[in-house]
């Protein structure tokens, strides 16, 4: 806003009373704790009260005791780092091929073509199914782990973009074809910003999907992350650590929808959706 | 296709273990020099990264190796342990009514596939002379067997230590072991491209490994000390596990070949494994003073 | 032709109250009164950004954010100043939308027609041309022969000939059914010729009100009409000559 | 079209000459095919030339032989039948919750205040992570693999639901509001046929999700289906029976996403986006 | 006021020839001849549905599945029917879309200020009443000082007095830049108060074309804009007393 006044429109300047909205939505957000803190609580009184035997599910006090116990001595850290390591690593990868192909299978027609057939086949490929020959191919090593994340990042973030950029308003283009913009140029201005929000989509189910990939790929040969920790502690029915490695993963996911949201309330200011009644 | 990319000349010696196994205990204690370890879960996982010529040296139970080869992987078996036939058993619950592994007909029984337990089962069912049949087999990794177990999914479960040192808690009963049926040994198996190019370096590896072995059973509780931690398992638990399953290593010989056989052979007739297998051949004797 | 319901007789169709809906610190409209007699026809003028469609949407309960109090007795229909088409649905479907009983059909189709585009029901909105498309909007509207209708300029994007039937649409189907209308304009003209009573949106608040009475079917060479034409284009700012 | 008068737009009635498009569109569906063919043509030739090692990656050839003998003794149309019984009621289940929930979410404050915050956490529990506690839960039998199928269709649905309804235009609700249209009637006519893109999306990821988690599910205790003939042939090394079963699963991609797209071409024949140039 | 470039002398900036275009059986251009030359303003007057929004998205190069020929000599710009601003960018960021070069923001904001917007470049599109959006679309057109301006109906969403405001500005730009104009508009007395020629498109042809010559500046009470409007009014089927 420039200021109170309208050009053509001399409305009085009387500053409206009061600025309600912006409290209200931090007042909501608070409130969004309100069902997962329920969760917690009601798991932590069914497993004292006995309902739930140990075995089945730990409390969550338990966990978080556990927790403490492995990040005090560094365990955790050093395994989250080198999870989130990977993660970073395959999801750079995975995402950046996901983007370079598809905006050329969404924007050229040519790349539709000879991009999208194979795409389409290729994804269905569950990631285990691949391991046996990913292991002949890359070895057991650290690429095979980045690997792994990577064909789950390409795919969410690759359907979304083409779906993003086909969905994107074509007389939009248009205006700015006639405005003198380039491909180039139209691309940046025009189908990127358009196809934003469907990429913050496939981002978040990319993330999601990377993790998984890394709970499969950190069984084979892996001495570090989170998901070596969890195998680690299925193998000896320590199911509070395994419930550890679970928490530490919805926790992640909380921080990166924090992070996805930041972005896109930076980024998507000027969207205004169907409001929630 | 392992032969051209684990001859790497000079660089470090690619070692796979198992949690467990005699070579952990090498690994926790460090006295290899020049090599680098990768864990797996289980014996089929190890030989699948011997396939793909990533590892050069590795250990598995009994019955991994007769999987290998109906796969065609090129391996050879250069080294194997004294028998470990307390190293494995059928746990069931304590309060059950099973009081033989013959009780077992018609109930569900847990296993890992085609581990040193699938042999036990075999020997089993032969000697209380029923066929798989007669059982309802359930096969589950050691991460999903003992859950199943212990929420009564399946009513016994055959297992290998330290996962059986672990699930022996009140409550659980051994039913079995292996004593007089399986000899449930340790082998070393080696790529082919390492015993050919870097005898040398494998021969050095396995005089540390059998130096580190005959240490431990003289320093069995510096030993449980040095792996407890190791393997993130209760000293008490380790210390049972290792008193009847850490024994000395032992050379291949025409006999263990024999006995790879027939297991191999057992297993063809019970079409667990695809077409004949020859096992035997793979025995290779040329490092047999390393375990002597 | 029928006569037109007197509007005081049967009471208020609309009746709104200090009206008042504020952007951020941009008060849009300052406490708005207004009340529309059931069977009048009353035109709103304003300038561009004064605050019309603002003040429409709230007197169609879509605003949740405005101030005040504002009641509409019986149904009300909508034409927004962008056509509001489901792109979905085809013409003669978006035209239906909501409707129930039988004859829907035959009320669709003779709504299209009565609006010249008979032919077009099984169009997609996205094939249609910007007139089309905002001609659809009114027969959605017409079509549930409401009690009010609020109408955003619903002639904006129509060539002079098709304008002046559109016209003559709404100032028949009015005597027929006696609905009341608010009708958002930008052409003076227009407002004279249709409606009762013309309203000028002015600073957020109703500025001026200028009761039309020309008869039913007022000529456009109808001197007093000339008259309070440059009365409304003087007090828009617009030099009469 | 109804005819080819415009009732206001006397246009001359000359029948356009030559309707070129659906032709070319014809011809363009199977030049897709190009890149696949030549893929396959490719990997044949590397295999057979040597280049590839039969063990690294056995031909195409090899994998249809192989494939073509397990169809014939029937082992392969059993494991699929299973594998296919799980996936559909995995999806259907798993499909059913997120369109529910995630139109809860979508479309009232409550749900999203109550629903959204658990599923954000729960959507990066990786499935492999949860083996082990659903074991206990569900059991090592059917149950297991559904509920894994279950749990992997779930969020790709539910989130490109929720993001497909908070991506309707505002004012086509509130146009619809405004001709009478109660809550229902505005989902059925609104909300639903304006989110149906995501839907689709949605599904697609689903599917594939569907058939990761299923090979997941097939590793424990499975005597049937794909994923454990894959499993079975990794034991022994088969390779060319875990590649026919990949090749399966990417032809089982392409079959669904012809389906989806003869849906899409069915549902959504109003959408014009940016066409490919 | 600077002397219009006469169109003859520097040879034309638009030309078309036999344009045609269908969608599927229906045929909306049937064989459009069109030239329009430098400095010139033409108004293309049509009714709704006649083909004048297919027509400019093919001048303005948009339309591949077009017949015929057409060539536009220099730089063109478009104002749509809608205004097609991008909903990502801010105004001023949608008016300085692909311009470069030093001097940017300043050309904006004047171009802004020109169409009365000056203090709302920092809003969104999603903010705009109606005609304020369609006047960002005239900015955003006008600050790239094109050699032809093809013009979709740009006043329809404004108030009189706006409207009289911006048919003033582009005169005023008009005689500073001497570009050309080609002007879809449904009002008449636009079009002759703009034009230097008006074309009638009807039946997916110019049916009818009509100089009109009152010079630069002409008044809305010149007689002989009352006989030109009155002949083309006739022409369009309105009835005029
Ligand atoms: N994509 C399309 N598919 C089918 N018909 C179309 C399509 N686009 C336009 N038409 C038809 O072409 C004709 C001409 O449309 P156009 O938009 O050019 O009209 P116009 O002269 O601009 O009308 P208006 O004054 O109402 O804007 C109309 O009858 C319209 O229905
Ligand atoms: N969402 C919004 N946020 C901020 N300002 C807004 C918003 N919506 C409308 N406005 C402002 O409110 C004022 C009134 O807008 P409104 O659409 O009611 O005008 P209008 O009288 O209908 O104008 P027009 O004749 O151009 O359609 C305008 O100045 C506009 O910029
Ligand atoms: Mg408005
Ligand atoms: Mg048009």
């Amino acid at each position: 806003m420039t200021g109170p006044a309208l050009a053509e429109a001399p409305a009085p300047v009387v500053p409206s009373p009061a600025p309600r909205r912006p409290r209200a939505r931090t007042g909501r957000r608070w409130w969004r704790l309100a069902s997962p803190v329920a969760l917690v609580v009601a798991w932590e009184a069914a497993a004292r009260s006995g309902l739930l035997a140990a075995e089945k599910l730990p409390a969550p006090s338990t966990v978080l005791a556990t927790g403490a116990r492995l990040a005090a001595d560094g365990t955790l850290g050093t395994h989250l780092l080198d999870s989130l390591t990977r993660a970073a690593l395959g999801l750079l990868i995975g995402g950046g091929l996901a983007l370079a192909l598809g905006a050329a299978a969404g924007l050229l027609r040519l790349g539709d073509d000879l991009v999208d057939p194979p795409v389409q086949m290729a994804r269905m490929l569950p990631h285990l199914g691949l391991v046996p020959l990913l292991i002949i191919w890359v070895g057991i090593g650290e690429s095979l782990k980045v690997t792994l994340v990577a064909l789950g990042a390409f795919f969410p973030i690759y359907f979304n973009l083409y779906a993003g950029i086909r969905d994107i308003d074509e007389r939009l283009v248009e205006a700015a074809r006639t405005c003198g913009l380039g491909a180039a140029a139209r691309l940046r201005h025009v189908v990127l910003p358009g196809a934003l929000p469907a990429l913050f989509l496939g981002l978040r189910l990319a993330i999601g999907a990377a993790w998984l990939s890394l709970v499969v790929g950190e069984q084979v040969n892996a001495q570090t992350g989170v998901g070596f920790l969890m195998m680690e502690a299925r193998e000896f029915s320590q199911t509070d650590v395994v419930v550890l490695g679970l928490l530490v993963y919805a926790l992640l996911g909380l921080a990166s929808d924090l992070l996805i949201r930041y972005a896109e309330r930076r980024t998507l200011t000027w969207r205004r959706g169907l409001r929630a009644t | 296709g392992g032969e051209a990319t684990d001859a790497r000349d000079g660089g470090p010696l690619r070692i796979g273990y198992q949690r467990f196994g005699g070579l952990s205990l090498v690994k926790a204690r460090g006295t290899a020099k020049n090599v680098t370890w990768s864990l797996f879960e289980s014996g089929p996982a190890l030989t699948e990264a011997l396939k793909a010529g990533s590892i050069d040296i590795g250990q598995v139970g009994e019955a991994p190796p007769v999987f290998a080869a109906a796969g065609k992987i090129p391996f050879s078996v250069i080294g194997t342990s004294e028998p470990i036939p307390q190293g494995e058993a059928v746990l069931v619950r304590a309060d059950s009514p099973y009081r033989s592994f013959a009780d077992l007909r018609g109930r569900t029984v847990a296993l890992n596939k085609g581990s040193n337990v699938h042999w036990l089962l075999v020997k089993l069912l032969e000697a209380n002379k029923m066929t798989l049949a007669d059982l309802n087999v359930k096969y589950l990794k050691p991460a999903e067997g003992r859950p199943a177990f212990d929420n009564g999914q399946v009513d016994a479960w055959i297992i290998w230590d330290p996962y059986f040192a672990l699930a022996e808690r009140p409550g659980v009963r051994v039913l079995a072991d292996a004593a007089g049926l399986a000899g449930n040994r340790e082998y070393v198996l080696a790529a082919p491209g390492a015993v050919k190019n870097r005898t040398d370096d494998v021969r050095a590896f396995l005089d540390t490994y059998r130096e580190t072995t005959d240490w431990g059973i003289a320093h069995p509780a510096e030993r449980a000390a040095v792996l407890a931690p190791e393997l993130k398992i209760p000293l008490d638990v380790t210390t049972r596990a290792l008193a009847r399953s850490a024994k000395p290593l032992a050379p291949v010989t025409p006999d263990i070949g024999r006995e790879l056989q027939a297991i191999a052979d057992s297993f063809v007739a019970l079409k667990l494994v695809p077409g004949p297998v020859d096992i035997a051949g793979r025995v290779d004797d040329r490092f047999t003073e390393a375990f002597r | 032709m029928a006569t037109r319901a007197a509007g005081d007789l049967t009471g208020p169709v609309l009746t709104a109250r200090a009206v008042t809906r504020s952007f951020g610190p941009a008060v849009v409209l300052a406490g708005v009164d207004l009340t529309v007699a059931a069977g009048e026809t009353v035109a709103l003028l304003g300038g561009s950004g004064s605050g019309k469609s603002t003040l429409l949407r709230v007197l169609a309960g879509l605003d949740d954010d405005a101030g005040g109090t504002h009641r509409v007795h019986g149904a009300a229909a909508v034409v927004f100043q962008e056509h509001r088409l489901l792109p979905w649905k085809r013409v003669a479907d978006n035209v239906a939308l909501g409707l129930t009983g039988p004859g829907v059909g035959d009320r669709v189709d003779r709504a299209l027609a009565e609006v010249g585009l008979a032919d077009r029901g099984r169009a997609w909105p996205a094939e249609l041309s910007g007139g089309q498309a905002q001609r659809v909007a009114v027969a959605r509207a017409l079509v549930r022969e409401p009690d009010l209708l609020l109408l955003d300029e619903p002639f904006g994007a129509l060539d002079a000939l098709t304008r002046l039937r559109m016209q003559g649409l709404l100032r028949r189907l009015r005597a027929q059914h006696g609905f009341a209308a608010l009708l958002v304009t930008h052409d003076v003209e227009e407002a004279l010729l249709l409606a009762d009573r013309v309203l000028l949106l002015d600073g957020g608040v109703i500025a001026e009100e200028v009761p039309v009475g020309l008869g039913p079917a007022p000529s456009p060479d109808d001197p007093a009409l000339g008259a309070l034409r440059r009365r409304l284009l003087d007090r828009l700012g617009v030099p009469t000559s």
